[in-house]
């Protein structure tokens, strides 16, 4: 399997507020992205959870609800994709979230088998 | 023998007797004071007790499976504290404001004379639709109990998932003070058959000089009466007590309260239709106490009264879903489910004065009109009530207020009105009675309209409506409550 | 002095009272029409707003917890849908077909003289099965309506997960009208014990000439009746007329639509079991109201049937439970639910005529073969009956049926049968009630097994009954309703 | 002529007839058998039916809530369960224990003569409390196995999340027979008010030598009574029997069972308020069967109890929420709920003694005292309750039986105690009486605390009464019965 | 920390349509792959989404849901499971999802300690 | 953009036992990590399942329900992050799951913009 140098991928990763996954989206898909995959996780972070008290017993959550979106991008692509989640997640208050860039080093649609840059 | 046949033989034996006896008619002048049947006694006991499943866990679910997840949680406890707290209100004063002679304030309000049930005991009794058949005045106390705790309940679906608890607190008790339990005693305070039918007639028996006190005393019988009632409206089970109420003081709460953050812009589906059929279905269920128990007892009227909540539910709960299949292409469940409680709405004021196919007739316009106004004009009105409390209950009560007057009418199929002083079912005028049908929806309108709006503003002011926008977008679950509703 | 004892005390007086009495002998001769016990009356209306209950959301739910997350709303909306609509359809012409004198075809259907509910009104009244005793007809119509509304229910749990809705859409009108109306009519339409008992006296009384004239009258009332009551086939609530019937109708209605896509490669397993079980529970509880209040009296034989649905159920829940342990390791929930259903579906027919003790034997009996037949038999054969329509509902239906011809034996603790003719309960021939039984229930089988293949086809021919593989794999709530049951 | 009327006037009449009749007095010594009142018997099938809702779904959605997903399943299971084993077992020889004579052991349990309900016919009556007023024999003994049946379903929540489904299997069915059966015969016992009645009048009239045996006669009929029946405890519907005796077994088993994995380090929140609050609704509606059908008529009594279970559930409630507001800054639904159950489970002994506002006052005190113990009190003393089984229903439970010494009293609402030797309401003396309600407190703490204990030690023995820790992990719905609540 | 490098791993993520995922597990298990991680996911990308109606409001919805399968394999194998995933998971039609490679510079075995290679 | 290479990030992602999460996330917070993201995931490998029985259907379920845990750190800090995750998710029997760790290219917090070793 050769690497493909020039033509190289990257996954960005991002973790918002879920309220502001529709408007990261439709920023992405502004910017000829056509397709990512979203996941609801749990973060920790700065942002302070609550405490629910069910009867005797109190538990301090620290864990808030985020969504983590993962776009898998050409190099060249990257820098934008970043600026767009920055600029539409962004609240400005504690929690609005973090990107993650990390390479990918191949990719396949499954569909029909087209690899990397034509796959995504 | 039989029961039945052995009581049918007494009843003919006895009359018989009577006719032997000499002194016969001491027995009408002293009767002794009817005791209940116990059928009707095991009637309204159920009935009670429907009443309360169809608020919770009935409206609860039908209104919580609406919400998102992150505030289903404060639906469900707003709704059950609203049954809570209006329970204690209700045996402390609202029962006696409702139900009790109310003096010089009578047309609008009752008294204070049965506050904290003074004087009831097991043994009082409450006189029913029919002159001598009565049931324990605790049994009435509780089924009508029952009508005030889902009337303010209703309202709280259309400011759901956006209004504080805190102000919901302070609003409900001004509510029920201020708006239900006067419009109660406008639409159903009477003073009952028993005076009636005894006013009627000694007057009938009257001569000479006794005839003008006869009338005089029969007068005054009439008069003590709601203002509604004394027009002769029409509400079997509380189309303009319950549903017009509830739903424009539901309008009046939504207007103020505001729009929810993100409304028209972030999807907001309900986050389990699951729970709101089953609610929708036990509404149903138990809304056949709301409307066979408000027979008072174990009858043909309250049979009619049952088998037209079945048909128009039915019916209107198939037109909906037709609506949509043409208008947008899928029948749905929420459509089946709203129609259903449109339909429920609407056959309310008929139920034991309709025929079945007057109440399929009424349930169809219900279907159509309501699910008409909760998309196309809600939408392009742009308020946000949230569960259309106001499309569905206010506008389904309109409907079945106004058809009764309509359905009514014997030739309809209706059963026509009862008139107590002749002791049978009298002319039925429909023009006439469609007009006070009018007027009485009209009142509630504009009496709970006002009302609501005022109080509302009042809890606006003091403890303000709404949380802040964070805590609106984490839920009032959390927020209000420091509760999820679930934690898979 | 208690009501009760005043009675009572009135009874007995009047008894004497009718010894000194010459004109005595009129009262009988021109007996006033008798009136309701409003106790009956209470029963009756609570009987049938457990019917409802035990459908929506019972019914729903229970199926509902059965099937995968993407078809949960179209399963609640097929229950539904099938209710409201099936509502509709008694009252235009369903409850006349089936409960009315059908000229010509009376052994097979019934006619249209109460079609629209002719003739009906508050005051009309209908039989029980005790001489003198009725109900308002509107409850007996409300009861007989949530009956005919729950048959067709069944059946859409075979098709789960695969059938359109608008295959369904035209099914269900067809199969009430060609299957239900008329196996309810052979089975359940009879003339009733007042002109019994008539006829049968006047018959006793008649001599000379009079004589043959009598008994062609008594042969006339008896011939008056449905072709499986005429033979005397004994079905206190339904087990012919509801579940054998609906549960070979689904078998027919799997077969026609085919198995699932993924069917024994993919995993299937049921997306809330707690659901399910709300749903078991439910149907154990409205269940009451359909086998207690089937004895149309708030009598003693209402409470035999009801301890009997207590205990039959219980007894085949453990039993299905136990079985599983034995076979498989552990008992489960399911297999407890799908058993108490099994147990619910055997008593109906013999919850009136059986002892306690009989109940739980029929129980035991129903939980065990069930249990074998919906795991070991069914993936033998192969067939994707989906929610076990044909395994619980016609095989359990099929041991209560049978099961009922021996244990209303009285030397087994049975009730026997009571003739109206003599007035007495009669001697018990079982093998002979047991011969009936089969004839009944094959009746039912060949009748609707051939009548709902019939009717499937023609659907199949006409809108098709399933939706394409794509579809099915999205699911149907989307495809059929654009909606889904969860947004958490 | 109304039936009501009708039927008045015949008993004024025959009051007259009787007067003029010289053999009138032949009437009372020879009495027809009583027949039921078919309003009763209508109040009686459905109050059974509303005590089933409560267990199954009520208290298993209730209890299912608020453990963690993994053990859904098997709380739904076992609750489910219970109720099938012990309906069986019941009408085996738990009847027969609890309500039959028991010879030299009456005072604490009664004897075998009713096993397998041996001479129980759809004829047979059971006596209320009115004398004359009887009921289907078949109902009363529904009724009560809806009782047996929740009781012993109510412990399982304190050994939540941990107790092996094995253990349940062997600990019910020894638990009911020692524990159970035995103090329902104690605390509700008697000879019944025909006998009371009939003795106390032959007591009255007899003269010289007849009057010794009379008041032998008396005597034995006064004790044929449960001990604590015979002390003169009250307990309208089960305040001790029920739910003292279920608390204080279930601490038992919690203490012995042990606390479970994690418990106090890791996070167990209810994995569904949503399925609580539905239980906790559907516990208030099924529990109006339980405290209003506990006056084994659809009397006056009747609808105390239930005015009494709607305003004490609901101040107990508010209590609760208002603690919370108070001490943790936030009502929540669980707090509410379980505030509902406490006050439910406190007005149970109280409901057909105290008054309205009696039970709003004995609400608070529930809600509030519950609150702390379920609270502080409990985390202080680090027992693992899992669902608060001591905390509400023992100690709820103690409120009541206490507090219906002191409300019970005439000159606080209450209705006093009916003396059916002298046929009227007695003086009330509320120092005795609480004394004695301690008195039959005790009795229950210690027969079923000690008793609990054995049989729990036992099953721990036998089979253990715990899964092993990585199995406990996995959660009791894989291991126990291989299935999953929900398969989303 | 020694950097392996005679023993690459890489992570293969695969976005497939959920009711293949019993179809790709046998398919790796034939492969000798003894684990992997699945989460559920909601993916967007050229296959189109529906519109749901509840009431008045309609709701384009546009992320459907998705299965995504990580394994991490070692550098030898990454082609054979590609190939695998393709194979198993293909329906032709659009949304069949994507195969994304990437690398992993060290794996732990939590129970054990081992690490890289022996530890997967 | 410019690679930081002197400031080099990791992706630690750790599959885990669910009842283990909160002891890792305090490990975690002790080596001041401040942040991390949690998925609930379901976990195929040696640990074996368990079967399922609904009336006449048995299923073998080989997926158990693992939690995720994926954290960003410097590259100084990946191996006490192993270590702390290794030492306090370890119950020593078949299933303890799982450390990946991945390289991250570049970081940047949604609400400042900051990148980098100052994003996480
Ligand atoms: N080091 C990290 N690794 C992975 N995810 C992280 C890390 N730090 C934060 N996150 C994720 O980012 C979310 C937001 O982080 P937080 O510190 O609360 O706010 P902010 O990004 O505004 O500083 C967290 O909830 C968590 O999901
Ligand atoms: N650039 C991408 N980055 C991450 N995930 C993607 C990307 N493109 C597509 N996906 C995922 O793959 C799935 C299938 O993609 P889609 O474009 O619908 O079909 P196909 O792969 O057949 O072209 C999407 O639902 C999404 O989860
Ligand atoms: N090659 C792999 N790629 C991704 N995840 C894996 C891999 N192998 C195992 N896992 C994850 O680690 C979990 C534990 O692995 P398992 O083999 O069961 O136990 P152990 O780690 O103790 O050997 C699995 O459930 C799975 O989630």
């Amino acid at each position: 399997r050769p690497e493909h140098k020039g033509n190289q991928m990257k996954l960005v990763t991002a973790i918002i507020k879920p309220f502001k996954l529709e408007e990261v989206r439709s920023a992405l898909t502004d910017l000829g992205l056509q397709g990512m995959t979203v996941t609801e996780v749990k973060g920790y972070g700065r942002q302070k959870g609550h405490t629910e008290i069910y009867r005797g017993a109190e538990y301090a959550v620290s864990f808030l609800p985020k969504v983590k979106i993962e776009v898998v991008v050409p190099e060249g692509t990257v820098d934008k994709a970043v600026e767009a989640i920055v600029r539409t997640a962004r609240t400005g208050q504690i929690g609005d979230g973090k990107i993650f860039v990390s390479p990918i080093e191949h990719a396949v649609r499954v569909r029909t088998g087209e690899t990397d840059d034509s796959a995504i | 023998m039989s029961l039945g046949t052995s009581r049918r033989i007494a009843t003919l034996a006895v009359t018989a007797f009577m006719l032997c006896l000499a002194a016969a008619s001491a027995f009408a002048q002293t009767p002794a004071p009817p005791t209940p049947n116990k059928g009707d006694v095991a009637w309204m006991l159920t009935a009670s007790v429907l009443v309360l499943l169809m608020t919770v866990p009935g409206l609860a679910l039908f209104y919580g499976g609406l919400v998102r997840t992150k505030n289903m949680l404060s639906m469900l406890m707003q709704v059950f504290f609203v049954v809570c707290l209006v329970c204690i209100i209700w045996v402390l004063y609202g029962y006696s404001l409702a139900f009790s002679e109310g003096g010089s304030l009578n047309a609008y309000v009752g008294g204070l004379s049965k506050a904290f049930l003074a004087g009831v005991t097991p043994e009082s009794t409450a006189e029913t639709f029919t002159d001598g058949a009565v049931i324990p005045e605790y049994v009435y106390i509780c089924f009508q109990m029952t009508f005030a705790c889902i009337t303010p309940a209703l309202i709280v679906g259309a400011m759901a998932e956006r209004m504080k608890f805190s102000a919901l607190v302070l609003f409900i008790p001004l509510w029920v003070t201020f708006v239900y339990f006067p419009i109660a005693h406008m639409v159903w305070y009477w003073a009952g058959p028993g005076a009636t039918v005894g006013a009627a007639k000694t007057l009938a028996a009257a001569t000479g000089d006794a005839k003008a006190a006869a009338q005089a005393a029969m007068d005054a019988v009439t008069a003590n009466a709601g203002l509604a009632f004394g027009w002769g409206a029409l509400d079997f089970a509380g189309g303009t007590v319950v549903h017009i109420n509830s739903g424009i003081a539901g309008l009046m709460g939504a207007l103020l309260v505001g729009r929810r953050v993100g409304y028209g812009k972030e999807a907001m589906p309900p986050h389990s239709l699951t729970m709101t059929l089953v609610g929708a279905a036990l509404l149903w269920v138990g809304w056949f106490g709301f409307n066979a128990g408000s027979a008072l007892e174990a009858s043909g009227t309250a049979a009619l009264a049952m088998i037209n909540t079945f048909v128009a539910t039915a019916a209107a709960a198939l037109a909906w879903m037709l609506a949509e299949k043409v208008a947008k292409g899928k029948p749905s469940l929420l459509g089946g489910a709203s129609g259903a409680v449109a339909g429920l709405v609407a056959v309310t004021p008929a139920a034991g004065f309709a025929g079945p196919m007057g109440a399929i007739v009424l349930g169809i316009v219900a279907g159509f009109v309501c699910m008409f106004f909760c998309s196309a004009i809600k939408n392009a009105l742009g308020y946000d009530d949230a569960l259309d409390v106001f499309g569905v209950h206010c506008i389904g009560g309109i409907i079945g207020a106004l058809g009764t007057g309509i359905l009514a009418a014997p030739i309809l199929g209706g059963t026509g009105v009862f008139d107590y002083t002749t002791g049978k079912v009298g002319d039925y005028d429909m023009a006439a009675q469609f007009i006070t049908q009018a007027k009485a929806v009209c009142l509630t309108l504009i009496w709970s309209g006002v009302g609501s709006f005022i109080l509302f503003s009042i809890v606006k002011m003091v403890v303000g409506l709404r949380p802040g926008t964070d805590q609106e977008r984490e839920g009032l679950d959390l927020v209000d409550h420091g509760e999820r509703a679930y934690n898979y």
